[in-house]
C-alpha cells in the first residue's frame, strides 16, 4: 500500500518489492489480531467491576475525598470551635459557618457553632478547609454516591443538631 | 448425509397445500409462508448479531459487555430496538422528504431479498435459482443505493461526504467480491447455490482448491467486509471523521434499519462465504477417515451452517476491533493495485487447475 | 551564554533600551515606537538569536497596560524579557511581532481578547475566546461584572 | 423532486469549495473545539480553529485567589497533568519566596509528575487510537492508566484532580503503599507496553496513515512556539526536564526522546518511547526517597509574595507549561499568566492539515494530543 515512486528500480525489484510490502502487511494485521483474539479468549483479564452488585465489598481508599464532614463522639460532640478559617480558606464559598454567643459556666461569654453549612454542590475537593482546621474538626468522607433529585439536597449543615463542642478544645 | 433431509418436508408442505386450494393461491400461500418465515429469521439474527458484535467486543476490549436486562444480558438489544421505536424521527430541514424516507427501505431491502437463496439445508432454500449466485452478489450492491439516497436527501454534508466515500468503496469491492467468487464458478462449474454445495459433499473448496481457493477465500472475506461498510473500512461511517456518515441525520426507527441492514450485510457475506467456500450445510469430512465422517454426519446441517457462518463472522468482527481504518485513498488503492490484480492472476491459475484436472 | 555576558550584550547592542538585572531574566523595557525593531533585532542578531517565543503576556499593572515578551534562543540556550507599555489605556495599540514569531499569533489574539490592546499589522485579529459581541475587556482591573465576579 | 428551475443550477467548477464545521461536538475533538473546514472534495485547503467554547477565566480568577487556592484552579486547566500544573504554580511561589523544599518533597514530586505524564500518555494512547478508528486500543490505554489512578487516589484522594502539590511541599505525607504501588506498576507496564506496539505501531494500516502525514519541520515548531512531544517529533529540543531541570530532575539521567521526522507517526513514537523513558526515571528514583515524613516546609498561613514579577517553566505531558507570576506584595496576585503548551500547539494545524484529507486532520490533531480546558483556560 505504499506510493513510493520507485523509477530506478527494475521490474522484478519492483515485483519483489511488491510482494515484500504486502507480506510485510499481513504479517503485522496478524499480529495485531494475535492480540485481540488472545484477550477474546482469556475472560480472567476482564476488569470490569459490577458496581451497584459489589457495594457490600467495595471499599474507597482511606484519603478518598467524598464529601467534607465533621465528625462527632458518641456524645454528640464536635470539635469545631466556629472560627471561620475553612470559609476563609475555602476558593469557591462553598462553606459557611454561622456562629452563636455562647455563655459558659463561668459566666464568660464565647462563640460558638451554630450551623456549619457546606454547600456540596459548589465544592471542587481542594482539601484547604480539611487541611487549614485549627482544631481538627473537619475531614473527608468516603461517600462518593452524592445524586440527589433536588440541588438543595446537596446543601448540608455538617454539625449533628444539638451537638456541642468537645470539652477538652478551648473556645475562642 | 440423508439423515436431515428437508425436501420430503417442504414437498409435503406444498402437496398439502395443493389439495387444499387452486395452485395459484398456493403460490401466494408458500410466498407469504416464506416471507414471514423470513422476516422472523431476519429480526432475530439481526437481534443476535448486535448481541454477539457487542459480546465479543466487549471480551475483546476486557469487558463484560451488556449483562443488564435479562441473563447475561440477552433481552438488552430488544430493549434497545423499543427504545429505537420510540425515538422521535427527526427531519431535517430541507432535506428530500421522500427519498429519506425511502433510503432505508431500500437498503433494508437489498439486504433482506438476498437471504432468499441461501440454501440453509438441504431442500430448505426458498429460491433455488440456476443463477443463485449471481443473483446474490447483485441483490446486495444495490444497498449501496439506499446509502448513495440517504447521503444526498440528508442535507448535510457529513452525510454526503460518507455517501460518497460509500459509493466509491462498494463500486470498487463489488469486483473483488465477484471476482474472488468466479473462481468457485470455475471449480464447481456452476452458479447454483445448491449446485455448489453439492459439490462439495467429498471435501470444501477451501480444501479441495489447493492455493487458488484459499486466496480467493481471503479476497472474498476483505472485500466482502469492505462491502458491508464494516470497519477497518467503514469509512462511510467513520465514526471519528464524520460522526455517522451517511445515517447522521436518521433517528429512531430509521436508523435501525441502516443499523439492522448493516449486520444483516454481514450475515449474508459470512453466509456466502460459508456456502461457497467452506461447504455451506455439509459437514466437515476426511477422505479415508469413515467413522469420523460419520459422525460428522450426525450433526444437524443447520448447525453446521450456521456455526460456519458465525465462525466468519467472528473473524469479521474481530477485523473491526482490532485494525485503525483505512483512509480512502488507500481503501481504493488496496483494491485496485493489490486485491483486484491478484485476483485476475488467480483466475487464470484457477482455470489452468481445472483445465489440468489437477484438483480433487 | 550565562547572565552576566548576555547582560554586557544587550546593554551594548541595544543602547536606546533600558536594560535591568531581574531575579531570573535580563529585563528590557522598551518604548512602543521601538518595540518591532528591538525585537526584530533580538531574533536575528547572531549573538542573540531569540528565535522562539515561549511566552508572551499582557498585563494590566500600576494602571498601564502593557505587554511582556519572554524569549529563548533554542541553540544558544539564554534567554531574556521584553516589555513594552502601551501609552493610553483606552486604544491602546503596539505593533504585532507575528512576522518574527509566528507564535505571536495566538498570544497576541488572547491578549487583545482580554486587555484590549490592539495589534498592528497581526494577520487575523479577532476575539479567540469570548464571543465576538462582547463587551468589555476581564483581565483590565478596572472591569466590572456585577453577576459573574464574586468579589471576597 | 427535480429542479428545474435556473436559480437552483449548480456550478461544477474545478476548484468548488465548501465549509463544513468539524466540532464544537464533534468526536474526534476530544472537547469542545471548532475546526471550520474548508474543503475541496475531501482534500483540505483551509483550517480555521475556533476555541474558547469553555473559556472559565482561571487568569481572572487568579486575581482573587491566595495563593494557596490557585493550586485547585490549576488542576482544571490541562487536567491530565494535574500534579504537573500544581507543582509549576508551587514552584513558582516557592521561587519568589526563596524557599528551599526539603529533599524528600522534591523527589515525590517528581515522581508524581512522571506517573502523570505516563498516565497521559496512555490516554492519549487510547484515545489516538480511537481517532484512527481502532476501538480496541482505548480500554487497553484505559485499563493500565487505572493503575496509575489508584496510586494517585490511595496518596491523594482523588483520581484526576488532586490538588496535591501546594506551596512548600505536599498536602499531606504520601501513603505507605506508595512506593510498593510504583514498584508493582513498572513491571507490569514494561509487560503491557510491547502489546502495544504489536497491536498498533506496527500495524501497517496505522503507519501508512501516519507516516509523512503532516509533517511539522523544526523551524516552524519553534516559529510557532510548539513544544513538548510534538515538538520533538520535530527534533525541537524543547524538553524543560533536561535544559531547565526542576525538583529532582538534576539527579537522574532524562533522555531527551527526539525524531527527525515530524510527521504524525514520530509524534506518536515520541509519546511511546516517553513512556518508556519515564518508567526508567522512576526506577531511578523510586529507592532514592529519603527517609523520614517531613513532606512540607512551614508555611505562613496566608502567603505575600515579594512585589515583582516571577516566571516558571516545567514540562508537563503536552509541553512546555509557564507560569508567569506578577505580585505586588499583597495576598492576592496581581496578574497570572498561564502559557498553556496546548495552546500554541494548537495553532499549527492549520498549517499542517492542508492538503491533507479529513481523515488525516483527524490524525495530526490527535497527534498533537489536545486537551481542550487547558486552551481556553
Amino acid at each position: 500500500m505504499i506510493n513510493h515512486p520507485n523509477k530506478e528500480l527494475g521490474g522484478w525489484q519492483l515485483f519483489r518489492k511488491y510482494f515484500s510490502e504486502l507480506w510485510f502487511g499481513i504479517r503485522t494485521l496478524l499480529k495485531g489480531l494475535r492480540i485481540t483474539s488472545g484477550y477474546f479468549f482469556s475472560p480472567k483479564e476482564i476488569i470490569t467491576e459490577q458496581y451497584p452488585e459489589n457495594r457490600a465489598t467495595l471499599k474507597m481508599f482511606d484519603r478518598f475525598k467524598g464529601e467534607v464532614i465533621m465528625s462527632h463522639t458518641a456524645e454528640n460532640r464536635h470539635r469545631c470551635t466556629g472560627c471561620g478559617i475553612c470559609e476563609m480558606n475555602c476558593p469557591n464559598g462553598s462553606i459557611q459557618v454561622i456562629t452563636r454567643k455562647e455563655t459558659t459556666p463561668e459566666g464568660k461569654s464565647v462563640r460558638g457553632l451554630d450551623k456549619h453549612i457546606y454547600h456540596l454542590g459548589m465544592c471542587t475537593f481542594c482539601g484547604l478547609c480539611v487541611k487549614s482546621c485549627p482544631s481538627d474538626a473537619l475531614a473527608f468522607g468516603q461517600k462518593f454516591e452524592h445524586a440527589v433529585f433536588n440541588r438543595h439536597h446537596l446543601t448540608k449543615v455538617l454539625n449533628q443538631p444539638g451537638s456541642l463542642l468537645q470539652k477538652e478544645i478551648k473556645a475562642s | 448425509m440423508n439423515l436431515y433431509d428437508f425436501s420430503s418436508l417442504t414437498q409435503s408442505i406444498h402437496q398439502g397445500l395443493s389439495a387444499m386450494m387452486a395452485p395459484a393461491w398456493v403460490t401466494v400461500t408458500e410466498m407469504v409462508l416464506v416471507g414471514v418465515v423470513f422476516l422472523l429469521f431476519y429480526a432475530l439474527v439481526g437481534l443476535a448479531l448486535v448481541y454477539i458484535e457487542r459480546k465479543v467486543c466487549a471480551f475483546i476490549q476486557n469487558r463484560l459487555g451488556p449483562n443488564r436486562v435479562g441473563p447475561y444480558g440477552l433481552v438488552q438489544t430488544v430493549a434497545d430496538l423499543i427504545k429505537l421505536l420510540f425515538k422521535e424521527l427527526l427531519m431535517v430541514h430541507k432535506a428530500d422528504k421522500f427519498l429519506f424516507n425511502l433510503a432505508p427501505f431500500i437498503v433494508i431491502i437489498a439486504s433482506f431479498l438476498a437471504i432468499g437463496a441461501l440454501p440453509f439445508a438441504k431442500g430448505l432454500q426458498a429460491l433455488d435459482l440456476n443463477v443463485g449466485l449471481f443473483y446474490i452478489i447483485s441483490v446486495t450492491s444495490l444497498t449501496v443505493l439506499g446509502i448513495l439516497l440517504a447521503g444526498w436527501s440528508s442535507n448535510s454534508k457529513y452525510s454526503l461526504l460518507g455517501a460518497m466515500r460509500s459509493g466509491a468503496q462498494v463500486i470498487s469491492y463489488e469486483l473483488s467480491v465477484g471476482m474472488s467468487l468466479l473462481t468457485i464458478i470455475i471449480f464447481s462449474g456452476s452458479m447454483q447455490l445448491s449446485v455448489i454445495v453439492d459439490s462439495q459433499a467429498d471435501g470444501w473448496w477451501l480444501f479441495k482448491g489447493h492455493v487458488p481457493a484459499f486466496i480467493a477465500f481471503v479476497i472474498f472475506l476483505v472485500a466482502s467486509t469492505a462491502e458491508t461498510n464494516r470497519g477497518p473500512f467503514d469509512m462511510a461511517e467513520a465514526e471519528s471523521e464524520l460522526t455517522a456518515g451517511f445515517h447522521t441525520e436518521y433517528s429512531g426507527i430509521k436508523f435501525a434499519f441502516f443499523f439492522l441492514a448493516e449486520y444483516m450485510n454481514m450475515f449474508l457475506a459470512a453466509a456466502l462465504a460459508a456456502t461457497v467456500f467452506l461447504g455451506g450445510w455439509q459437514p466437515l469430512h476426511f477422505g479415508g477417515l469413515e467413522a469420523f465422517n460419520r459422525v460428522m454426519d450426525f450433526i444437524p446441517p443447520l448447525v453446521w451452517f450456521f456455526g460456519k457462518t458465525f465462525a466468519l463472522i467472528y473473524i469479521i468482527m474481530l477485523f473491526k476491533w482490532t485494525f485503525p481504518r483505512l483512509r480512502i485513498d488507500q481503501l481504493l488503492t488496496l483494491e485496485w493495485k493489490y486485491l483486484l490484480p491478484i485476483n485476475l492472476v488467480n483466475i487464470l491459475v484457477v482455470s489452468w487447475v481445472v483445465l489440468k484436472g489437477w484438483h480433487f | 551564554m550565562n547572565h552576566n555576558e548576555l547582560h554586557q550584550l544587550l546593554l551594548s547592542h541595544f543602547s536606546e533600551v533600558e536594560v535591568a538585572v531581574g531575579s531570573q531574566f535580563i529585563e528590557m523595557t522598551v518604548a512602543p515606537e521601538g518595540l518591532h525593531e528591538v525585537a526584530k533585532r533580538l531574533c536575528e542578531h547572531h549573538a542573540c538569536r531569540m528565535d522562539f517565543l515561549f511566552c508572551q503576556s499582557g498585563v494590566d499593572v500600576n494602571g498601564r497596560l502593557g505587554v511582556v515578551y519572554h524569549v529563548r534562543s533554542t541553540t544558544l540556550k539564554h534567554a531574556c524579557v521584553l516589555k513594552c507599555f502601551a501609552e493610553q489605556r483606552e486604544g491602546a495599540v503596539l505593533d504585532s511581532v507575528y512576522d518574527i514569531w509566528p507564535a505571536a499569533y495566538a498570544f497576541e489574539r488572547e491578549i487583545y481578547d482580554l486587555l484590549g490592546i490592539t495589534f498592528h499589522h497581526h494577520p487575523d485579529l479577532r476575539r479567540i475566546f469570548l464571543e465576538d459581541d462582547y463587551r468589555g475587556f476581564p483581565l483590565r482591573k478596572d472591569f466590572i461584572d456585577e453577576i459573574n465576579i464574586i468579589h471576597n | 423532486m427535480a429542479q428545474t428551475s435556473d436559480s437552483h443550477q449548480v456550478i461544477i467548477g474545478e476548484h468548488e469549495q465548501y465549509t463544513i464545521n468539524m466540532g464544537p461536538q464533534h468526536p474526534s475533538t476530544h472537547g469542545v473545539l471548532r475546526f471550520e473546514l474548508s474543503l475541496e472534495g475531501e482534500t483540505v485547503v483551509g483550517v480555521r480553529s475556533h476555541c474558547g467554547y469553555i473559556h472559565r477565566g482561571i487568569e481572572k480568577m487568579c486575581e482573587v485567589s491566595t495563593y494557596q487556592q490557585i493550586i485547585h484552579l490549576t488542576d482544571r486547566m490541562d487536567y491530565l497533568s494535574a500534579h504537573i500544573n500544581n507543582e509549576a504554580v508551587s514552584l513558582c511561589v516557592e521561587k519568589a519566596l526563596g524557599i528551599e523544599v526539603p529533599e524528600r518533597v522534591k523527589v515525590i514530586r517528581t515522581i508524581l509528575s512522571e506517573l502523570t505524564r505516563v498516565g497521559s500518555h496512555l490516554l492519549w494512547w487510547s484515545a489516538f487510537g480511537m481517532d484512527m478508528g481502532a476501538l480496541t486500543t482505548f480500554f487497553y490505554g484505559m485499563r493500565d492508566r487505572e493503575k496509575i489512578l489508584d496510586i494517585f487516589e490511595e496518596s491523594c484522594g482523588g483520581r484526576l484532580l488532586q490538588s496535591f502539590i501546594c506551596p512548600g511541599g505536599l498536602m499531606h505525607d504520601v501513603h505507605p503503599n506508595f512506593v510498593a504501588r510504583i514498584r508493582e506498576l513498572i513491571p507490569y507496564l514494561r509487560k503491557k507496553l510491547p502489546e502495544y506496539d504489536r497491536l498498533l505501531t506496527g500495524n501497517i494500516i496505522l503507519q501508512e496513515r501516519t507516516r509523512n502525514i503532516g509533517v511539522l519541520s523544526r523551524q516552524q515548531a519553534i516559529a510557532w512556539g510548539v513544544t513538548g512531544p510534538s515538538g520533538r517529533g520535530s527534533a525541537f529540543s524543547c524538553d524543560v526536564r533536561v535544559h531547565e531541570p526542576y525538583s529532582a530532575y538534576d539527579r537522574v539521567k532524562v533522555n531527551e526522546v527526539l525524531y527527525h521526522q515530524g510527521d504524525t507517526f514520530a509524534r506518536y513514537r515520541v509519546r511511546l518511547d516517553e513512556i518508556h523513558e519515564s518508567l526508567s526515571i522512576l526506577e531511578q528514583l523510586i529507592d532514592q526517597i529519603p527517609e523520614g515524613n517531613d513532606y512540607a516546609v512551614k508555611m505562613k498561613p496566608i502567603i505575600k509574595l515579594p512585589a515583582g514579577d516571577y516566571y516558571q517553566r516545567v514540562e508537563t505531558a503536552r509541553g512546555e507549561l509557564g507560569v508567569y507570576m506578577v505580585s505586588d506584595g499583597e495576598k492576592y496576585p496581581v496578574r497570572v499568566k498561564f502559557r498553556s503548551p496546548n495552546f500554541s500547539n494548537l495553532f499549527v494545524i492549520e498549517q499542517l492539515a492542508v492538503g491533507h484529507k479529513i481523515a488525516d486532520l483527524v490524525a495530526i490533531s490527535g497527534s498533537l494530543d489536545l486537551v481542550i480546558p487547558d486552551i481556553d483556560r
